[in-house]
């Protein structure tokens, strides 16, 4: 066996997000967003970052504002449920970031090409649309069998993907469950891999359902206990989203002065999941909390 | 038709693009007004339909308790599929996908849409939040349905950045571009409803929403709205209609104003 | 809902398998082989098949020896136990029919392709071997990106896959579990698929787990009950490889004769996969049954 | 080293092949000898190799029960991961495999490998079983190594077809026909161990097995045999690999002869 990747989230922030690299998180699209992962970034205060995603949660609206991000390679970034973002439109709209504009599907296939080693991949999408006047990462190429006209997406491989797992053991052999997204090409394109998860457990509990793993536990860097680390977003398994977070962000995040009091509040006076967790209180909590439990029929992996 | 007397704009728009999808069609679903007029669809008119989300869910059931969007864990219960982005955004590039539903910013008369910027893709105005899905939903669906908040400044000749590419500038400009199939089929606005002439490709306005007139749609689009011959009104959503969909929406989020 | 798509192999075979049609069958690679879907097909004398699959276990062999093929798309085709697929063998060098030479990874990327609605997908394998000599679906593409040589994969869209699962509802939803081999894209990329399946469970079961789920239900044309029917390849969650039938295989096809004799008696004979069981016998099969049971843990989808 | 008197040749290649695998690499394991050369790596002297396994599996430990086979549910109990080919292959094109091991019908002195067809595949003599992956590890893998009866009409100057390229006609031909990494880093037969130089690309004789001699293998060999200029003797298995070997096969139906 391997040795033990448990760290806490600030040494694993702090040794695999450098200054200047490139992030894929939130790659589940709307469910398990790795917030606690995001906001330690933004304590951190990482420069120069780029964020990989596809449509993105208000975490990369978050990490924009707190000024860590440089780049963006996303397919949408805003607030899943009232619109605009309003940290990324003023960063855009000020040339403080670049954007190179991906759909769902090219960004999926970028990571695709990245996790199976190849330099791009075909699509018949974007191909009439001006993504290919925003983002260098699109061309196009000839089928050699059809003459068919294909958009050819750039392999992307980012530096760390993030992802926020319900379980890992020490090892990095972890369950995810729930709809995928872009997550299991993000892991397997990039040079590293951060697993936050909500229970560590143990790698017998893993390894009798090894379909349910997410990645080969040799290509994680890194796994840290976080419970709670995927709110307000929805964590299948564990909670349901925190609607209000997202309705109320639209207002705390309208002007920079807001934004700068609201990351006070919920990044810069807080040290870790933990006390974030303390801080909204069990009560608050439990209102999120599965309470119409439906469990999976088990299947047996004997011999 | 029985009709309750009180409804909104949305109510109505949600309503009538339930009645955009026939039973038994895989509806690549979209987020807000779409997700609601899919449920809606489903519950009343097409039971066999099944819903393709980009998060990678499957569904042929209606979530089993209200949600606010489509990653909310009621849609994730009992689903049919739990997959990748990648397995949904495949089953729409084959082709199996037969219609989808995208909102915008803007648009133009051959139906092609901007949710990415406003100004020039090297000066940029306003940035929005971009294509998501949706580029991908109007490339490779059969047919896509559009739906859209009626204002002059988004309804203007041509779009400042296609993100999700109609009929380009006309007839022919999607097999030019490779593009192998679809289109938008309607365009579903807060003043009517238009198709899209076979011929040109160009928005033709075939329905008015009730207290709607022709005048009132050419104030709202800079350009010159072609008028269909069979202009009808736009049914009002029936009691069905709205007791359903109010059950899905219960505290009006989406469809209150 | 839909109507139930329940019916016995012989209707499914007769309905879905037509003489000249191509069919993706074995795509676990040596596990949960279709054996009972494929004695229907010698049975019913089909002929002018295409057979597609990655390394094929020695039902390509059998249904090659029954004359029902014409075609083979295929990365390896023999006995994994003992190598040589004599039936294959005999039939190549007699010109009976065509092989395309695939690698593992061409004819997944085949498939692929084919699922994600392509005409091709490109790859870094098979470069400067003979694969290109023998199979048509392989050409060269330059990547627009890195100007790097790759090999392209045509699209492989097969008229059906069959594949044999652990359980299926009325209606095609299904979990699988176990190595996947390329089961996935074949299901994804076929026109229509026949699902067999060892249990056929309520709709409730399936549904209880999404993520087990094996293909849209939507993409299934027919599920058929068959226990055993993977029988004497190895079934996770119900039974371990029957190894003798492998080994004996070997002598059973060395000739014409003797391959005549074993399908008479072995599909010939046999009405159906529960004569088949019946004809082994209880006391038999049940030397083949999961001893050391391994359950997963249950995973909650509830809200 | 201690050392049991009576041993098969299979067990010898056996042993050999499991000491080029170092500890923590990424083995994709094959079928046959490899699968037992892999195992008794990862007993002995390798705890932390990974196996990758092309029907979609990955194991950082041994299979619970001896196997005959990789498919066998022993294979597939409390595996790291249960997944597709194309993971597995992905792995492998990504550059994440260290090592392979392959099997072939035919060889010739720069490693490219034949197990497709002998004649012409336009005029087939004996048609083989195929590639597999075989041929993918070989242009995949970092390195690979090839596992062979050693016989002449198999060693010969240029094999019928390329099935898993080795280094074609010499020095620079794998990035010339597009290969980005890899190649053969030994041959193990049935009568010594062969490495690679690394000027000519050509098979060079580093090792007898007991009892073989320069001239018995130059017999068996179709072409002039280059000799190390530090020929040894290929060490003898220990009595722990034997017994570690005649675990997981214990009827010898791989190394009983």
């Amino acid at each position: 066996m391997t040795t033990s990747k448990l760290m806490d989230m600030t040494d694993a922030i702090s040794r695999w997000v450098v200054d200047g690299c490139s992030v894929a998180i939130g790659a589940n699209l709307e469910t398990a967003i790795p917030f606690a992962a995001g906001h330690e970034i933004m304590r951190q205060e990482k420069r120069r970052l780029t964020l990989i995603g596809p449509i993105s949660d208000i975490l990369f609206d978050q990490i924009i504002g707190a000024g860590c991000v440089q780049r963006v390679q996303a397919a949408w970034v805003g607030n899943v449920i009232t619109g605009v973002g309003y940290n990324f439109r003023r960063a855009v709209e000020q040339g403080q970031i670049n954007v190179e504009d991906h759909s769902n599907l090219t960004i999926s296939m970028a990571l695709q090409a990245g996790a199976m080693g190849v330099s791009f991949l075909p699509s018949r999408t974007a191909l009439g649309s001006d993504l290919f006047a925003t983002n260098p990462g699109l061309k196009f190429v000839t089928c050699p069998f059809t003459s068919q006209k294909h958009a050819a997406i750039a392999a992307i491989v980012p530096d760390v993907a993030i992802v926020h797992v319900q379980r890992s053991d020490l090892f990095g052999n972890a369950h995810a469950w729930g709809n995928m997204g872009i997550t299991r090409e993000a892991c397997l394109s990039s040079r590293n891999v951060i697993l936050t998860a909500e229970e560590i457990v143990s790698t017998e509990m893993i390894t009798r359902d090894p379909n349910r793993i997410l990645t080969p536990g040799f290509k994680v860097s890194a796994v840290v206990h976080a419970p709670w680390g995927a709110h307000p977003s929805p964590m299948p398994g564990y909670y349901n989203r925190d609607h209000a977070v997202f309705l109320d962000y639209q207002t705390q995040s309208r002007t920079p002065e807001l934004f700068a009091s609201w990351m006070n509040q919920w990044v810069r006076s807080i040290s870790s999941i933990h006390q974030y967790a303390e801080t909204l209180g069990d009560a608050y909590l439990s209102r999120l909390s599965i309470t119409h439990h439906d469990y999976s029929e088990p299947v047996d992996y004997g011999y | 038709m029985d009709t309750d007397s009180v409804y909104t704009r949305s109510e109505l728009m949600v309503a009538a693009a339930s009645r955009q999808i026939a039973d038994g069609e895989v509806v690549f679903v979209g987020m807000r007004l779409p997700l609601l007029g899919f449920l809606v669809a489903k519950s009343l008119r097409a039971p066999n339909a099944v819903g393709v989300y980009e998060l990678g869910i499957i569904r042929d059931t209606v979530a089993s308790e209200p949600i606010l969007t489509m990653g909310d864990l009621p849609n994730l219960y009992r689903s049919q599929w739990l997959a990748d982005t990648r397995d949904t955004m495949s089953l729409l590039q084959q082709g199996l996908v037969d219609v989808s539903f995208i909102g915008g910013a803007q648009v133009d008369r051959f139906g092609n849409l901007n949710t990415t910027l406003t100004g020039s893709s090297v000066n940029i105005t306003t940035r929005l939040p971009g294509s998501g899905g949706a580029c991908d939903l109007a490339c490779l669906a059969h047919r896509h349905i559009i739906i859209m908040a009626h204002e002059r400044r988004r309804f203007m000749p041509r779009v400042d950045y296609i993100t999700s590419p109609g009929y380009g500038d006309g007839k022919g400009w999607r097999e030019s571009v490779g593009l192998i199939r679809g289109g938008p089929s309607a365009v579903i606005t807060t003043m009517g409803i238009f198709a899209f002439d076979h011929e040109t490709c160009e928005m033709v306005l075939t329905s008015l929403h009730p207290g709607v007139t022709v005048e009132m749609v050419q104030e709202q689009t800079d350009w010159p709205v072609r008028i269909s011959t069979e202009l009808s009104q736009t049914p009002l959503p029936t009691h069905q209609e709205l007791s359903t969909l109010r059950r899905f929406d219960p505290n009006g989020y989406w469809t209150g104003k």
